[in-house]
């Protein structure tokens, strides 16, 4: 079966998926058994593009520090972080930290 | 023109008319609110022009604006403040030139030099409301840390390119600050500017506008009777625009400036113990 | 200053640069797409003022500026762009003023005067997007049949109190026009003005910007490839600001401007046979 | 039972009901059975604060003309206008139109 999930890039991170800003995903696994952890794992096997642009998306085996982690328009400290029970049809959006003026 | 804060000359009601009859703006007490309030913006480029015409306009009473760069062709597809006329000029007294022809009854104070360890508290505690309209990373964090010290809330805007963030911190008891949302200072070689990446003017101006709009918000008391948890805005110019609306983390507990146990001190960041460049990497992309 | 709509002068690159490097932006191409262009702002308050800033500093190559008030004091707490110095000038004259020190290189025609049903086609015919600026039904009615007569897009906005809203009208074949919207004008005394409603300046400046970015795109022709489909965003100010996108409907068959039968022809309009202060209820609130 | 749905006032036109802009109501009919016609008699019976705005949102037994109708973001005439079938869930949003610029 899997869960279907939303994946979005907003703040110039789509670069890390040949800037395709949404993407419409099924997580191999079962609800009840997956965590946001696994989200970050299916992105960087199977959205980023290039898989040099890894490093853009994590470092420390996480989401590198500059990105905010939103689930469902939350984020994703409200939500428990990384061990977020992923449930269908939720949307996770991560952004890159703008710092121009 | 009037110098006197508890007072609307005949003038100034005319002027601020339109605006004092919105329900939301609270009338009279929001106009008077405006006018003793007194407010500060740090940089005076993409972001800090759009605000700055809006805050003035508004009525805000006293404006300082603090900025070290100076006007170079290559702002003016952005920086609608500034003009050929003032090409080479201080920004921040470009800004002041032109803002004071739009509105005689606001008091503006130019600071044309950095923002420093050494003058942030002196400048800061002038000023009731901070807007950071920066563009290095180590100056937002000073900027954080000194709002947070000093107790002012500060409106914190960025764009890049076709984009733009826009969130309030430290507002109240329970909002976070910069360093609540953002711990740890990005990887220096991550850090796009302006002027690597570019930027499309109306993009980063409709941020500049917004930050003008939560600015009078505080002001005028809006946050706090009404709805008010942390929030962040998340701007995008293409495809379609889109102002996206985020719920973000409360004050965090471990925050190291306004947690329960901070370690950074308005003495360590006066005494230039807290290495601003050092911490963010020694990133200096010097573009407002 | 470059009089040539071919290239670019190293001023001009240097101008521009930050926003060519933007992708979305379309680079060279895109800087000469609107070096070449023609734009056509109706009204220079509220709207057209962040309008008018934001595409002269994009460096759009013409823009005509046409309103028939004159700057007022109690314009001046939105109306960025006129300025003390400037009060009781014509808002075109005074808009040129002050744009023509942000861009030399734009070269602004101003119409001191109404827009009406004889002028309107020689003005629109030289102009490639329209911008609708202004602020009373009847002009609404009149600016978009002559838009569609002519073949010209136009991008509308319109805004009170904190709340606004954006479409873009007649882009393509299949985009409807006001009147698909509005096949009847609304009842005159439902119609609050902005002297009587009241306006928050950043509100209604972040629509006028934001109409800029649409016209940028368009002129870019980011619309000809990208997604392209009917919307109308509506900005709200307050309690959180917000802008949603709203997916419309397409031409209408029975539109009586842009349907299969058309009874509104460019005689009739020329003529005086279509008399829109009539068709709209004679309300006139005249504040731009 | 009755069917969930969302109703909004958008433009000002919160003014018809005290100022409040979002309204949760369980329309009293089966799903399946009800259209945009009896949301907006409801509305005019239930959300309306005071009878007198009543024709402020209503003109010849529709909405009035300057209002926009989106169901769930999109314009009513793309779904059926007055006999659109309401789903639960559904989000109805009445913006009046704005003149000023
Ligand atoms: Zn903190
Ligand atoms: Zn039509």
């Amino acid at each position: 079966m899997g869960i279907k999930i939303k994946v979005e890039f907003l703040g110039g991170l789509d670069v890390i998926s040949s800037g395709v800003r949404e993407h419409k995903c099924i997580l191999p696994l079962e609800e009840g058994d997956a965590t946001l952890k696994d989200v970050i794992q299916f992105i960087t096997k199977n959205v980023i593009t290039d898989p040099k642009d890894i490093p853009v998306f994590i470092c420390d085996e996480t989401v590198r520090p500059g990105i905010l982690v939103l689930i469902n328009d939350t984020d994703w400290e409200l939500e428990g972080g990384e061990d977020y029970v992923v449930e269908s049809g939720d949307v996770f959006t991560f952004t890159s930290t703008l710092h121009g003026g | 023109e009037s110098d006197r804060d508890d007072l609307l000359t005949l003038e100034e009601y005319k002027r601020y008319g339109r605006q004092m009859i919105v329900p939301a703006f609270g009338s009279l007490g929001g106009q008077m609110s405006l006018k003793r309030s007194k407010v500060l913006v740090v940089g005076a480029g993409g972001l800090g022009c759009p605000a700055l015409l809006y805050l003035t306009a508004a009525g805000v009473g006293h404006i300082g604006i603090i900025d070290n760069d100076r006007v170079d062709t290559s702002n003016l597809h952005r920086q609608v403040l500034h003009s050929q006329e003032t090409l080479g000029m201080f920004k921040c007294e470009s800004a002041k030139l032109n803002l004071q022809k739009l509105n005689p009854f606001v008091d503006i104070k130019s600071y044309p030099f950095s923002l420093s360890n050494d003058n942030a508290f002196d400048i800061f505690e002038k000023y009731d409301v901070i807007l950071d309209c920066t563009d290095t990373p180590a100056t937002r964090y000073l900027i954080n840390d000194v709002s947070v010290l000093t107790g002012r809330p500060l409106v914190s805007g960025a764009g890049l390119k076709s984009d733009g963030q826009l969130t309030i911190l430290n507002l109240k008891e329970n909002w976070p600050c910069y360093r609540c949302l953002y711990p740890n200072p990005p990887d220096p070689g991550s850090i796009t500017s302006c002027s690597e990446g570019g930027v499309i003017g109306p993009a980063i101006g409709l941020v500049g506008i917004s930050m003008a709009l939560e600015t009078i918000k505080i002001i005028t008391g809006f946050y706090n009777n009404a709805y008010s948890k942390p929030f962040m805005l998340v701007y995008s110019g293409y495809p379609l625009q889109q102002y996206r609306l985020f719920k973000m983390r409360s004050r965090q507990p471990n925050c190291s400036v306004c947690g329960s146990n901070p370690n950074i001190t308005k003495e360590d960041i006066r005494n230039n113990i807290i290495d601003y460049g050092l911490f963010c990497g020694k990133l200096d992309t010097n573009v407002l």
